[in-house]
């Protein structure tokens, strides 16, 4: 099955990751403090999303999981990311 | 026989995870798309949103991510009880968020700001969405964060009681996975809410 | 082990071996097949009703105008029989049925992944039907707003939506629990040998099924849920007089019940795809085609949804894009057909009833499926939107299709089911009826349709009214066929079945019927150079 | 020449569709009855294994392929010229409510059926207060949705003098089937005339204004007939059996009661009616309206 070798991430690479965590939300708060209009949203989203790869990636194991899971989780995000631009392709245009 | 089969289970929990990330899904969407409706009035309603109490809980929600994750690795390693303790720090870190949401919530339900209220029928349209989508986002996250906690008490007993240990621990990482899960939601609902004032 | 085995063939899943006997041994029982043959029970009951409030329907569009009812009632009954067909009989249909009864025999495992949860899926569908079903007896009265609950009547009628709404949710939450189950029992649980493209193709639909049933689902889950809010909580995301956006909700419901239609006729597809190998004995012509066909349908078939909504209001660039992708969708379906039919030639055919079935739901699919283009092109469509040309459309996929499907499923696997035959020549009557019945009840509506007849009425137009009467002895030559098939199944006890009947190659042939409680008493196993359907 | 200018486009474009079809359904079902008869068991006991062919199945995708984009083809080309209003047309408001028809012309008559000039571009402006309905003329193959809050239109040129049809689509409530009206076609002269004749916006009691805006008289009429409820004639000063709280009691028809039964219809039910078929209007008329129904009610006792 798993081939035996178990990965087990150490206490340092947990709390690393928190600090970067911690580090970007505070970089969006003070970039959402300088008005650049559309591109906060813009901005605020592209840390946001740099935040949840990393969650998922590190605290959820998935670089240390079987690719398929990998290929499952981008397939489901890439799903959400179709249904919201087809979804635009009505709001839009109108 | 109980047949056992651990990536089977951690599969589960994944798929699991999918129907909540798109459950979730269809609210940021209802977001978007009225955000694109009504976008000068979101950036006004925003401002009633304390910035400062969503920062709090912010950090309070990643740091319990982190507590999870760590103790893992504490089981892991076999030291059960330091997992126990990071286990009951994520909880106590959830409390901590619900107390925020609880005074978050209860000062604009006391000022009237709630759906249906006087007061928000004086509002434009624009902003009784942002406000109606407030409650319902935060409301079904916070739901979220209860069916959590409530997971990881369990795990937590059975750590503490050696039925989770270093040989069998799928329960705790899918118990994990939920929470991070509830986390990756909170950090878009953040920005979103909060901040894109 | 092996030893004792042989002397003493294990007791077979009907034979009560567990701590309860009767009633009690089926309601706790995590066994698939048991689980299976509970969703066959329910889905029957629920059926039934469905059935009734249909002929209902018919009686009084018999003539034009008020007949023995009010419009009030007739919304109710069509209200009632599009949340009961939908929800709890075809969506769930054939994957909780045959997919927890075969599927899981046929890749070759003891029981699905998590046996617990499926047990507490069954539950869940039971328990969403019942509220879906109190709806009409609690509150305001019956709900009366069609099954596609449109805002804002369903946030202003006063009837009992709530219950209806709140049910259609739990049935779609112990759905998503099927598709996962599913999607980890194929992957984690296939027989050694059998690699995904040996997997035969009635588990290769489910698959597809499972992921639509996954990612689709919590759509409307959560659609529903702002639906309940909007009328408790003045919360307005679809009310205009709060600011919402009606045609908003259209694109959350349809988000999820476009792809809903895939989750009902994928596995229809499935078993046919089984039962006209096994008939003509013949290996299945292009089972990579077909396996890969239906992934492109649930994907492809995810991103159709607003043609619905062509008359809307959308932008004019929504709903060419959409119409577009309409069109690429029905491509995977015709790969299919093509290679049933080609699987028969040069075979060899047995016209039992269950392939017999199969031809009428290759017929009558491809009517249903050709006339949805002629509702996906832009300008036929606006024309009979929301006619009774759409009631025809669907009613020959969703019952022709479907329908016909779960027919062919059930002669086929009954006697694996019960380890006993039925009377063919009663069984070959039940179709001559169904079909012939289907037919004369929904060919006409195509017509008046076409003609201008709208759908959701109560009353019509003097001239629509031969069209109508034809349907309603459609409809009672359908019930006679429906009450033959009852009698043929249920009635006395046939003759005791051989294992393998048909002479079919996928893995339940090769097990006792009934089959014994963890399936196998030897592991099957696929050789390296082995397929599914080898046939010689 | 179709009824309007759209209906030949959208017919070819259902006889391809269809054609393609036809060829496709009775071919496939000729072929399949031939294989069951000729390689039936009896007649072909043994079965011949016959092996995949990509060429054949990357045959049967493309052909279909190119056969469904021309479908697309025709259905977009008969289409798109729906959404794009020509210059100049004539601008009439559809008022959709449950469950009437009415049609606003310029200089805010108004009338309960459609009249339009033959061979000019009508646009009409689609306008919901309630739900949303849906304005279909199956002679003219055009269809829309009512949505309230929306803005939606569509347009057409009518080709053939003639009364047709007007009905609606989309499900919005009880009468929804009732909600059907007559669009007539007439040269242009008289449409002037018929224009000129109708009366200006009107002069009709206050009272009378706000039952009709408010789309009481969909379930109440004014002249005595029962359509869904009780018909206002008559209605103020009599005295009624009603149902409160699950006991039957007698009342008059004063102000207070008529309050109460537009603000929380459910509170009295008269006898012999279901509850929750009149919805509360509590928000949406006013106390002010109310005591102008009230005046009016009055004056048609
Ligand atoms: C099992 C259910 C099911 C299935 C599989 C389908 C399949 C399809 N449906 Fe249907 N549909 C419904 C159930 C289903 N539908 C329901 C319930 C509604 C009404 C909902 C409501 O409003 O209440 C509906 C409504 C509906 C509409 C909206 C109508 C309206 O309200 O205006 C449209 C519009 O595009 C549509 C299109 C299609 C198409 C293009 C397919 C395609 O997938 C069909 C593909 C199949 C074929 C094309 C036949 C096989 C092919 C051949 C034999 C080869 C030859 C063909 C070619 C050369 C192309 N359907
Ligand atoms: C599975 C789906 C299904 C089935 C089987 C049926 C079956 C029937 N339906 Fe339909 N129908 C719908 C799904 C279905 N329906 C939906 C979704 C709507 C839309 C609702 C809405 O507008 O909101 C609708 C709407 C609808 C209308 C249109 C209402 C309107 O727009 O005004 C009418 C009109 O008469 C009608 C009639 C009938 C009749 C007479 C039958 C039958 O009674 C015919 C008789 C059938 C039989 C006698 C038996 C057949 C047996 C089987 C198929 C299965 C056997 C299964 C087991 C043994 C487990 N239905
Ligand atoms: C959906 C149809 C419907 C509409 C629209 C409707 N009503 Fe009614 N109304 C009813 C029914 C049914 C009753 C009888 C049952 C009850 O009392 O609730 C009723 C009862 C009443 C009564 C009491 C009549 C009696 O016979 O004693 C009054 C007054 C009334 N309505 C006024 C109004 C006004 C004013 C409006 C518009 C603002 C309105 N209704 C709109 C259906 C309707
Ligand atoms: Cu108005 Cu239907
Ligand atoms: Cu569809």
């Amino acid at each position: 099955m798993h081939n035996d070798a178990v990965h087990i991430t150490p206490y340092r690479t947990h709390l690393w990751v928190l600090v970067t965590l911690l580090a970007l939300t505070f970089v969006t708060i003070t970039v959402t403090w300088i008005d650049l209009s559309a591109l906060t949203v813009l901005i605020a989203m592209v840390i946001a999303s740099v935040k949840g790869y990393i969650v998922l990636t590190y605290f959820m194991h998935l670089k240390y999981e079987s690719s398929l899971f990998r290929v499952f989780v981008f397939m489901v995000l890439a799903i959400y990311v179709l249904v919201i631009l087809f979804t635009f392709s009505d709001y839009l245009f109108r | 026989m109980e047949h056992r089969d651990d990536i089977g289970a951690k599969l589960g929990m994944w798929v699991f995870i999918f129907t909540e990330i798109l459950l979730f899904g269809g609210l940021f969407l209802v977001y978007a798309i009225m955000r694109n409706n009504y976008s000068k009035e979101f950036h006004e309603a925003a401002h009633h949103l304390n910035a400062f109490i969503g920062t709090i809980n912010t950090v309070v929600l990643l740091l319990s991510s982190a507590t999870v994750a760590m103790s893992i690795t504490a089981v892991q390693k076999g030291n059960n009880k330091l997992a126990v303790i990071l286990l009951f720090a994520t909880l106590v870190c959830a409390a901590v968020f619900m107390v925020n949401k609880y005074f978050e919530w209860g000062h604009k339900i006391h000022i009237g700001l709630y759906p249906g209220s006087d007061l928000m029928m004086t509002l434009s349209h624009g902003q009784v969405m942002f406000f109606s989508l407030y409650y319902f986002m935060t409301g079904l996250h916070m739901f979220h964060l209860v069916v959590g906690g409530i997971i990881l008490t369990i795990v937590m007993i059975k750590v503490n009681s050696g039925a989770i240990n270093t040989g069998k621990y799928v329960l705790l990482e899918n118990g994990g996975l939920y929470w991070h899960l509830v986390d990756l939601i909170w950090i878009f609902l953040f920005p979103l809410l909060y901040l894109i004032t | 082990m092996t030893e004792e085995k042989t002397h003493h063939p294990e007791p077979s899943y009907l034979v009560d071996t567990g701590k309860y006997k009767g009633l009690m041994a089926w309601l706790t029982s995590t066994d698939h097949k048991r689980i299976g043959l509970m969703y066959m029970y329910a889905m029957m009951i629920f059926f039934s009703v469905g059935v009734i409030l249909g002929v209902v329907m018919r009686i009084e569009l018999f003539f034009p105008g008020e007949q023995i009812y009010g419009p009030q009632m007739y919304n109710g009954l069509f209200t009632l029989h599009g949340i009961i067909m939908i929800f709890t009989v075809v969506i769930p249909g054939l994957a909780a049925v045959f997919g927890n009864f075969s599927m899981p025999i046929m890749i070759g495992a003891k029981d699905v992944a998590f046996p617990r949860l499926n047990l507490f899926s069954f539950y869940l569908y039971v328990l969403g039907a019942a509220i879906a079903l109190s709806s009409q007896f609690m509150g305001n009265g019956p709900p009366d707003t069609g099954w596609t609950f449109y805002a804002p009547y369903s946030i202003q009628t006063h009837t009992n939506v709530v219950a209806a709404v709140f049910g259609a949710f739990v049935l779609g939450f112990s759905s998503i629990l099927t598709g996962l189950n599913f999607i980890v029992t194929m992957h984690r649980m296939r027989a050694p040998g059998m690699t995904f493209f040996k997997m035969p193709l009635f588990p290769w639909s489910l698959y597809a099924t499972a992921w639509i049933q996954v990612l689709a689902t919590p759509i409307v889950g959560i659609t529903l849920l702002m639906i309940i809010a909007e009328r408790w909580l003045r919360i307005g995301f679809f009310d205009p007089a709060l600011g919402g956006d009606p045609v908003l909700y259209q694109h959350l419901f349809w988000i999820y019940s476009h792809p809903a239609v895939y989750i009902m006729i994928l596995p229809a597809m499935g078993v046919i795809t089984e039962i006209i190998p096994t008939f003509a004995q013949r290996r299945v012509y292009g089972y990579k085609a077909i396996a890969i066909s239906s992934l492109a349908i649930a994907s492809v078939g995810y991103f159709v949804w607003a043609h619905h909504m062509y008359t809307s209001g959308m932008s004019t660039t929504a709903r060419w894009v959409f119409s577009l992708l309409t069109f690429l969708v029905a491509v995977p379906s015709a790969i299919k057909v093509f290679n049933w039919v080609t699987t028969m030639y040069k075979g060899s055919i047995s016209m039992r009833p269950p392939f017999l079935f199969a031809l009428g739901f290759i017929f009558l699919f491809m009517i249903g499926g050709m006339t949805g283009l002629s509702l996906g092109a832009l300008a036929t469509n606006v024309h009979v939107h929301d006619t009774a040309y759409v009631v025809a459309h669907f009613h020959y996929i969703v019952f022709g299709g479907v329908g016909f499907a779960f027919f062919a499923a059930i002669y086929y696997w009954y006697p694996k089911m019960y380890g006993r035959m039925y009377n063919f020549k009663m069984a070959n009557w039940s179709f001559v009826f169904l079909f012939s019945g289907f037919n004369l009840l929904y060919f006409p509506q195509f017509i008046i349709g076409i003609m201008g007849m709208p759908r959701r009425y109560f009353d019509y137009l003097p001239q629509f009214t031969l069209g109508q009467q034809l349907s309603f002895f459609g409809a009672v030559l359908l019930v006679i066929g429906f009450v033959i098939m009852l009698i043929t199944l249920f009635s006395k006890k046939g003759e005791k079945a051989p294992d393998n009947p048909w002479g079919g190659r996928t893995f339940e042939w090769g097990v006792p019927s009934p089959p014994p409680v963890e399936n196998f008493e030897v592991m099957p196993e696929l050789a390296e150079n082995e397929g599914p359907y080898d046939y010689k | 020449m179709g009824a309007s200018n759209f209906t030949e486009g959208v017919d070819l474009a259902f006889k391809v569709i269809f054609g393609i079809s036809l060829f496709f359904l009775v071919g496939i079902t000729t072929v399949m009855l031939y294989f069951v008869v000729r390689y039936n068991r009896k007649r072909h006991p043994h079965a011949v294994q016959i092996k995949d062919n990509n060429v054949l199945e990357i045959t049967w995708i493309t052909i279909p392929l190119i056969l469904v984009l021309l479908m697309f083809y025709y259905g977009y080309v008969a289409f798109s010229p729906q959404r794009i209003v020509p210059n100049g047309a004539i601008p009439i408001t559809v008022i959709g409510k449950m469950w009437t028809w009415t049609f606003e012309y310029e200089g805010g008559k108004q009338s309960p059926i459609l009249v339009v000039p033959l061979n000019k571009a009508v646009k009409l402006n689609l306008h919901s207060d309630d739900v949303i309905h849906s304005l279909y003329i199956p002679a003219f193959r055009i269809k829309e949705d009512v949505v309230p809050g929306k803005n939606n239109y569509m347009w057409f040129i009518a080709q053939q003098p003639g009364e047709y049809d007007i009905l609606c689509t989309v499900y919005c409530g009880l009468r929804h089937s009732y909600m059907e009206t007559k669009t007539r076609v007439v040269s242009e002269a008289e449409y002037a005339a018929w224009l000129k004749a109708l009366p200006e916006k009107s002069n009709e009691p206050e009272g009378l204004v706000i039952l009709k805006k408010n789309a009481c008289t969909g379930c109440h009429s004014i002249d005595g007939t029962k359509i869904v409820s009780n018909s206002f004639k008559g209605l103020y000063g009599k005295s009624k059996k009603v149902m409160t709280n699950g006991s039957e009691r007698t009342v008059t028809v004063d102000d207070e009661y008529i309050k109460t039964s537009i603000f929380d219809p459910d509170k009295d039910v008269v006898s012999g009616y279901q509850k929750g078929i009149m919805k509360p209007y509590k928000g949406i008329v006013t106390d002010d309206e109310v005591v102008k129904i009230i005046d009016y009610l009055k004056s048609i006792k």
